[in-house]
């Protein structure tokens, strides 16, 4: 089963396997140089990890290692037990990262209720919500927005592999209601005309 | 046993003091009533909707529940949304019923979609649950390398500032003006002798001194006329403080003298 | 390079992985059980890792993963840092330069002030001074004199370069600097009111 690797992949792999976080293309860089094609030395290892107990992802664009899923419960641990988020932090970790940037307003707007002061900071302080500038209106309310902790976390490449994100977008379910009203009012006015004939 | 020390006993109302908490707001418990209705949000009837949660908030309130003030705005406007539904269509005020509960029906739709996202994201492989990294990688290290900034100008500006500090430093006391006590008792002593009257200090000085010698003058005359009044030879008189000192010669009493 | 690979050697790597410490056979064991022939799956996963950038090793009957030996020098990278040189390092560098060469006694009655290790140590790492031997006086301290890189880095031909102190008066450098200034002053007032009383 020995086989032959050249020293950039062996070095690429090395690199990944020590380091304390999950690393950008250019962080990698750093300390492999520019003697061989990155991605392609990543896609390899991705490629030759693939269906291993240990697996090579990419997760907003930073790689890392990590075991495969399906052995969680060789790996799983007592003390792993992962805080279980309240049903606010988790709606609101939602609506943030389907939505995101959303000001505190947009979220309580979808909820119906007003965010606890606690909500979001259980999520920032988990590392996956960060406040992202301010909302050029009137009062430049905060916005946030998701890290790449989080797609770390969830097992995301990008926001675009958010579960279902492209049907809600489709079914306009991402869109505001004002908006959403608009579509619909057009609609609803021809229907109104052919009533009336 | 009555106590004075015993606290007024806490007041035990038959009211059941639980709040909506099972509930996150009326938004929340208008999607859990319209989901028995039936799975898809688009179909659901708003009227049928708007009842269920009456009936709800009229339960609550029968069992005395504390009501938090936005379900009971919330059931306002939907009693207002149900009677706007039921009155004849061209009597109708903007926006339209239809419009109104169209819009809560979307609100709902919103709702359930991002709990249902929730419930999907939180059931991923996540990381300390499903898939897990190293415990303790080693780390990559930066191992970071000075570089040292230093100019001839730095150089030789701090070997000037050594020597210039550390040069043996030289005190000049300048030489100032100044009338000393012995000059002034010589003078006062001489002067005096030949006034009879009672006169100014300022009488006593040199004349043509100004400046710091003319305040050292001053001092060193006042001193001087002291030491005089203490030997006899002088009499002081002030009339009050600030006021002109005035000087004489000592009238020859030497009772009087013994005296003070 | 996908390739197929058991369960039972899956659950030993990913164990191996995340583990913190390099574990026996029997610790092994409580995690992956004895589904299948432990030293065997071992046996076959080190082979698997030999020539790679990870490695499996047994050292005293535990196992475990390390990078590979001749990848250390990717792991530490270093980065140069410009600092500016403190005002201690600068004085005792102007010293050496212009007494050399000197023991640090001499160059602390020089300064007036005592010269902590580290600095000499700053202008040595710098490659700007160097030990020149020992003085022949009793306890033979070291004494210090300044490299060639000094000269090149501060761009002099030779040491005789340096401004003598008639030059460095004729540039003002010799004046006493503001904070001098003021502690002479003060010290002038006291000796006055010695005077005066």
């Amino acid at each position: 089963m020995i086989e032959e690797q050249d020293d950039f992949l062996r070095a690429v792999e090395a690199v990944l396997f020590v380091s304390e976080q999950p690393l950008t293309l250019a962080e990698l860089k750093l300390h492999v140089g520019e003697a061989g094609d990155l991605l392609a030395a990543l896609t390899t290892l991705s490629d030759h990890y693939a269906g291993r107990g240990i697996n090579l992802v990419e997760r907003g664009g930073r790689w890392h290692f990590q075991t495969a899923a399906d052995l969680a419960h060789i790996l799983r641990r007592e003390k792993d037990e992962t805080r279980k988020l309240s049903r606010a932090a988790m709606e609101t970790l939602a609506i943030i990262a389907y939505h995101e940037p959303v000001s505190r307003a947009e979220i309580e707007a979808i909820r119906g209720v007003q965010v606890a002061k606690g909500t979001l900071d259980v999520l920032m302080e988990a590392g996956w919500v960060r406040p992202a500038g301010r909302r050029e209106v009137p009062g430049r309310p905060l916005i946030y927005a998701t890290t790449h902790e989080f797609l770390s976390h969830f097992g995301l490449s990008s926001r675009r592999d958010l579960p279902g994100i492209d049907d809600l977008r489709a079914a306009g379910l991402l869109d505001p209601v004002d908006l959403a009203l608009e579509g619909l009012g057009a609609q609803s006015v021809v229907e109104n005309d052919e009533e009336d004939a | 046993m009555d106590d004075l020390f015993t606290p007024p006993a806490v007041p035990r109302p038959e009211t059941l003091t639980v709040s909506f908490e099972s509930w996150e707001g009326p938004l929340d418990l208008l999607l859990a009533l319209a989901r028995t209705q039936k799975v898809d949000l688009r179909e659901i009837s708003i009227l049928a909707l708007v009842e269920q949660y009456l009936a709800y908030i009229e339960g609550a309130r029968k069992l005395k529940l504390e009501l938090a003030a936005d379900y009971l705005v919330m059931a306002a406007w939907l009693a207002y949304l149900k009677s706007a539904l039921l009155l004849p269509r061209e009597a109708q005020p903007e926006p339209s019923p239809e419009e109104l509960a169209l819009r809560l029906q979307l609100r709902l739709q919103r709702l359930q979609a991002m709990r249902e996202a929730g419930a999907r994201l939180m059931a991923r492989d996540r990381i300390g649950r499903d898939v897990f990294q190293r415990e303790k990688p080693e780390g990559l290290r930066l191992v970071r390398k000075a570089k040292w900034a230093a100019s001839l100008f730095d150089l030789i500006q701090s070997y000037g500032q050594i020597r210039a500090r550390t040069q043996p430093v030289v005190h000049m006391v300048a030489v100032r003006p100044v009338m000393t006590l012995d000059e002034a008792i010589q003078r006062v002593g001489t002067l005096v002798g030949a006034a009879i009257d009672w006169t100014a200090l300022e009488a006593f000085l040199p004349t043509g001194q100004d400046g710091p010698m003319a305040r050292s003058a001053l001092a060193s005359s006042f001193v001087a006329a002291l030491e005089l009044a203490r030997q006899g030879r002088l009499e002081i008189q002030q009339e009050g403080i600030f006021e002109p000192i005035f000087l004489r010669a000592a009238v020859p009493e030497p009772t009087a003298g013994r005296l003070l």
